[in-house]
């Protein structure tokens, strides 16, 4: 309702899966563009719900969603995946396309959106070399350790340049050299103009860098500002 | 290692690599069922021309009766055979022409001597060859003794029956085949597409348009589909080839040479195509019905 | 809340809910063709009861010829067939008797006259019915000018050969379905476990033995090969019961009243066991073999 | 070869999966009873590998592995399922079954191993409802987030208390509170003699607890004494 040029704005939003309680209740919170947040909570809080939310994969059960300023429920089915095609993701559980290797992982953001094949291939080969899979290109996921799948899963939701990025947990499996990389790409991409969420559960993360804090707990949000406290 | 062309669909391996040998199953059953219905169609054409045209009624007289008594019996048989369905008229023959007929058995003599020769009735019949001939015969029977018809044509019309009702059969099972084989690549569609749900969800919030990834599972579904009916088609081929050389050298006279009418060999170079076309609107359906359940 | 059996296996929905469709088809396309089968058996026996014992071979005497031409003739014929395969013996009927037989029609004052009657020939044929009564009414043709079988047995002779045909198509195709049947419930079964090969990893790595994991899932794979396989038969059962009342509507006389012999009831309700039999003997060679490759 | 009374014993193991290079080469190491180890590495090193020879399910390409005084390679097969039994696994990806409910997952081991039902009931509910999980005892897996899968797996990894607990990334899920009662319970099962292996990124873990540290770097295994540097 109110102020324009929100990324994102959530007003007394309510979810739920199927008949069960409601997971979220009651979240209002804004996002402005080129802001990066953390979100924490407990385990079982509703962190992937709130992004599921996000990168449209949900409906709310009340309230309203928007995203780059279009209402969800009141914009039209055919318009929604061109909002989708401007948020990169990067799932919990990676979700990688088992037949496809790496690279053509990778590339399907930008497939899909329709790119000229030769940019596609230099700039997937380019990304994934950057997040040290540069021998992996051709593997199949199911042949990847973990973290590499989940770098190849952060590759997918940067290379389209998205102008919203959400990452569940994106540093869960790598280690913490790669990780300080990973962290490190999206301050830059940040920098640049991408608006960041980044779930986790990483007290270190949290307290190195000093973004705002979206915390979930009993279902309900609260933004924290992140000031030091005792980060290294 | 970019050269490939990427299709984002899995291809139909492990779980539904065996969508196109159901096809082929499918369309292998269809065939041998569509052949049968076409053999048999050409063998009671055959057997109707034997009964188009007409048959014969033969009124043997009674010893020592007089000619005025066997014209009554000829009378009485006539109006038997004309309130039979499917007759079309019935002519009693001349005494003189059955003379003839009679005459190289009995030879000229004997027949001078005006002995009491049977008489001949000229039955015409419609050109469907339906007429109840084995009533009529029965009828004739209790009607008119001593009266018969010429025998084997009422044994062709009960074969000719027996085939008709048993192509009737063949019709209701290529039918039946038909409705199995649909449901059944609808199915092994639907199968196949279940275990990618994944896929479809990923590729869905990513960005893809519904009719983009739909497309992408039509086009995924449509080969496997027709190469499996082709060989399903081939193996049907060679089995009717198989048992037709079988059936020929067995029984030459009363199988006529079956040709392949175009709109038959039509019907069979369709099934394939049938089969990719269901598997792919089937395709389209379960993805966009998928899809029309997400935001 | 923890009251209920746990099974370990899946069972099979999704994917592989389809398991008991398929094999339903089959067996129901089996049951039609093992009908089928059946019916033909019995047609062809009791068309069979009506070729054996004997047919009558007719020589007719050429006009004005003497008495011991006809007797070279009859000899001719008798040789011709009795060189006849399937031909037990002739015997030439004495005139005395042809007489008897002619009497009813010529009169007794004609016969007295010394006319020159048919002569006719008893043939006594095998039990099987294979005599080839088309070749030697040929050869009889040829030999003895003047010279016929009667009729309508070469005829009964011709269908009867043509149902054998028939019968040993629709055999084949029992065959061909009962195998295309098994190659699918082989598929259907393996294509439902590829799903869950991590469930039988998982289940491996916590210690649960080869033998204990395969019995899981041939339970699993028993059950909807047994009811999709006896809904098939019913399936069957139903279309069968109506194709033949359609049939018996049609024709009456040529169609025996088919009897279900205990052993073709028994092959009937043979096929959903072995529907069951083979999904479970796949399922355990799946699971164990997939088994044998891990450690 | 030398001295008996090893759970676990590798002399100059190699392993590669399928014809690819070998992933771990000329591994030497013994794990005594009781003992606690942590096992780091950058991602994609072979940790994950290792713990897969460890729990018997891959062979070694070269050398010799025994597992509780047995040589695998020439442990008779049917032997080995008593063996597994023995050992606990926490999956770096959970592998839940899908298609049980939460109880019914943890309850599987007890079960294949011939349990009595109501022992199984009531000890399941009880471990389930120590990790938080209480309410969820009937959840199928696909309706929990992924901290609450992994509680899941931890439950079923230690419920027939075995000799050996292989754990890849137990706590890399959960949030910090969770994590810390999870490793309690593990420096618990320690104390009453089993022995464990925990593969983790977390800095923060290794240095809170001092156990030596099996390190995977390029294939080759080193084995450090963890003194403390400057853990909290
Ligand atoms: N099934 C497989 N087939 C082929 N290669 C594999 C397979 N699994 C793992 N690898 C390769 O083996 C190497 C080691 O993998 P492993 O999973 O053991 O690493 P890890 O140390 O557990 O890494 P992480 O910390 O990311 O989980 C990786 O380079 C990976 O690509
Ligand atoms: N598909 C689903 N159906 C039903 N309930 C679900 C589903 N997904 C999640 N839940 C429930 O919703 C709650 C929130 O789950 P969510 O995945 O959002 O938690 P989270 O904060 O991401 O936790 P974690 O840190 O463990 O990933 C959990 O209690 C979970 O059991
Ligand atoms: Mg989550
Ligand atoms: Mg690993």
């Amino acid at each position: 309702m109110a102020g324009a040029n929100h990324l994102v704005r959530f007003e007394n939003v309510g979810m739920r899966y199927g008949d069960e309680p409601e997971v979220l209740r009651d979240i209002t919170f804004h996002l402005g563009p080129g802001s990066y947040h953390f979100l924490t909570g407990p385990s079982g809080a509703g962190k992937t719900s709130l992004l599921r939310l996000m990168y449209l994969a949900h409906q709310p059960s009340r309230g309203s969603v928007s995203i780059f300023n279009h209402d969800v429920a009141s914009t039209p089915r055919d318009e929604l995946p061109d909002l989708r095609r401007r948020i990169g993701v990067v799932f919990q559980n990676f979700r990688l396309l088992d037949h496809l290797s790496a690279l053509d992982n990778v590339a399907l953001p930008l497939r899909i959106a329709g790119a000229r094949r030769d940019t596609i291939q230099e700039h997937v080969a380019e990304l994934l070399t950057w997040v040290g899979l540069g021998e992996y290109l051709d593997a199949q996921p199911r042949t990847l350790s973990d973290g590499e799948k989940q770098r190849v899963a952060i590759a997918r939701a940067v290379i389209s340049r998205p102008r919203l990025l959400l990452a569940d947990e994106p540093t869960g499996s790598v280690d913490g050299e790669q990780g300080s990389r990973i962290l490190h790409l999206f301050e830059e991409l940040n920098k640049i103009g991408t608006t960041v969420v980044l779930a986790t559960h990483d007290r270190t993360i949290i307290e190195r860098y000093k973004h705002p804090v979206l915390h979930i707990e009993q279902g309900t949000l609260s933004v924290r500002r992140n000031v030091a406290k005792g980060g290294k | 290692m970019f050269a490939r062309c990427v299709d984002l669909a899995p291809g139909w391996d492990g779980a539904s690599r065996f969508l196109p040998w159901i096809i082929a199953l499918m369309v292998y059953l269809s065939g041998l069922a569509l052949s049968a219905t076409m053999v048999l169609e050409q063998i009671i054409d055959r057997w109707r021309a034997g009964l188009q045209g007409s048959i014969t009624v033969v009124v043997d007289p009674f010893v020592g009766s007089a000619d005025a008594q066997t014209d009554a019996r000829v009378e009485a048989a006539l109006s038997v055979i004309l309130a039979t369905p499917g007759v079309l008229s019935a002519t009693p023959m001349a005494k003189a022409d059955v003379a003839g007929l009679v005459e190289p058995w009995l030879g000229k003599d004997l027949l001078s001597m005006d002995l009491p020769i049977p008489r001949l009735i000229d039955v015409a019949l419609n050109r469907n060859g339906d007429a109840d001939l084995a009533g009529l015969a029965e009828r004739l029977g209790t009607a008119v003794p001593g009266s018969r018809i010429e025998d084997h044509k009422v044994w062709l019309q009960k074969v000719l029956r027996l085939a008709r009702t048993s192509e009737l059969i063949a019709i209701l099972i290529v039918v039946l085949i038909a409705l199995a084989a649909a449901a059944t690549v609808v199915f092994a569609t639907r199968t196949g597409l279940a275990v990618q749900r994944d896929v479809i969800e990923v590729l869905h919030l990513i960005g893809a348009r519904d009719a983009y990834i739909a497309r992408q599972f039509q086009g995924k579904a449509v080969f496997p589909a027709l190469w499996g009916g082709t060989i399903g088609l081939l193996l049907a081929g060679i089995t009717v080839a198989v048992l037709w050389l079988l059936a020929r050298d067995l029984e030459g006279s009363l199988l006529p040479t079956v040709r392949l009418h175009p709109p038959f060999l039509a019907g069979l170079a369709a099934l394939p195509l049938a089969g990719a076309a269901i598997a792919s609107i089937t395709a389209r359906v379960t993805v966009m019905r998928f899809l029309a359940r997400m935001l």
